[in-house]
């Protein structure tokens, strides 16, 4: 199985990500990308700073790929989590699934999102427009929930 | 042992990492925070809701009751929100 | 919102169509594209024929984007479908759903390639590596049946 | 009115839509396969198996009770298979 993860802080090409996980072979029916992206909430937001734990969130994001490689019939998946600053309108994650049908590359990503948002070790800051520094981002019970479905 | 600290806990002990020698009694990551919390006041800010900050040693996920045994990076970190 | 809805022959960019929902505005937070292949059906195939209804296939496809819309918090939607002879590897059919967050955007573009595959008026006919034409596709039960569970 | 076919249907019917003037008494999609069907062999080996053929008035799908008033085309398909 294609496995790629990458944590990079220089933006990503869907496309070519995609691209690569297709091309060349016959056996691939479907792929399912999702991309979350930096809103910039109602313009208050001038950037995101992501930070993260070198080392550990390959790490974590590798076992969350295991399980998703152990759990559905994938032919190839892609995560790739960018970090430093992020302006409104960039992407942010990108998680890819490849599969022969539909419904396990749609419940690959949509798990792989899922585990990523409350197990891989990044952290979102605000800088706000007017030029301070907001609050860290807290934790949403909402991707709590998110997660406990898959158990 | 090597301690890494993220994002406002970070912040709160006022360093990214440090080198500690841990005294006799410190054997669970519980044990470690206790200890470190005696430690000033940063770090009594850093854990003062223990529920809260999260633990990891060498780059796993584990819980308060987790042995330090054999480990050789504990990191500290407020609840994730990449994605 | 933004609704784009294509028949045509030609490949489409699924990278080009992504930026045409996002560029520009800060309030996308999640897209999910999926894209359907052709499959070399462990190569026995040699390509898809696709014909298809037209003008149905447009409304047809217009009425499914409409329930999705009514039905989630979308911010964009593009449904691009093409038609005539299709190789293995190539893209037949993308989806994408745009939303402030990422599980509106996934259960949209789930449900939008649910309805296309069984209310969608195009049919699939196989070309064999061995000359010969195949079979028209038949209806699989389990689109049906992934059909029904949004009802 | 014009009838099109498509896909195994327009093969076994062999043509691809035509224009036809009901006769009375042909009120809905079920009557109209019904005459269809004493047309000729062609038509008796299209609508063999009636639960199958799918309908649309004017691009939009039909059950075979519907109504024919005001119809300016009727399409007949197998079960769609896109996407």
């Amino acid at each position: 199985m294609a496995r790629t993860i990458r944590i990079q802080s220089e933006p990503f090409s869907a496309a070519a990500e995609t691209a690569a996980l297709t091309e060349g072979r016959g056996d691939v029916g479907a792929v399912v990308a999702f991309t979350g992206l930096c809103r910039d909430e109602g313009g208050r937001l001038k950037a995101l700073e992501l930070e993260h734990y070198p080392g550990m969130a390959e790490a974590e994001i590798g076992r969350i790929a295991e399980q998703a490689e152990n759990r559905w019939p994938l032919l190839g998946l892609t995560v790739i989590h960018r970090f430093g600053r992020i302006s409104p309108g960039e992407e942010i994650v990108l998680v890819l699934a490849a599969s022969a049908h539909r419904q396990a590359a749609f419940e690959a990503a949509s798990f792989l999102i899922d585990y990523l948002k409350t197990r891989a070790p990044f952290w979102k800051r605000e800088h706000l427009e007017d030029g301070t520094v907001g609050a860290w981002v807290e934790a949403r019970e909402a991707d709590d929930r998110a997660m406990e479905r898959w158990s | 042992m090597k301690l890494v600290y993220f994002a406002w806990v970070r912040e709160r002990v006022g360093r990214t990492d440090e080198e500690v020698e841990l005294p006799e009694g410190v054997g669970t990551v519980a044990e470690l925070v206790r200890w470190l919390k005696g430690r000033g006041e940063e770090y009594e800010y850093a854990f003062e809701n223990e529920g809260i900050v999260r633990a990891a040693i060498d780059h796993v996920h584990v819980k308060l009751e987790a042995s330090l045994a054999g480990a050789r990076e504990i990191a500290f970190f407020p609840p994730m929100t990449g994605g």
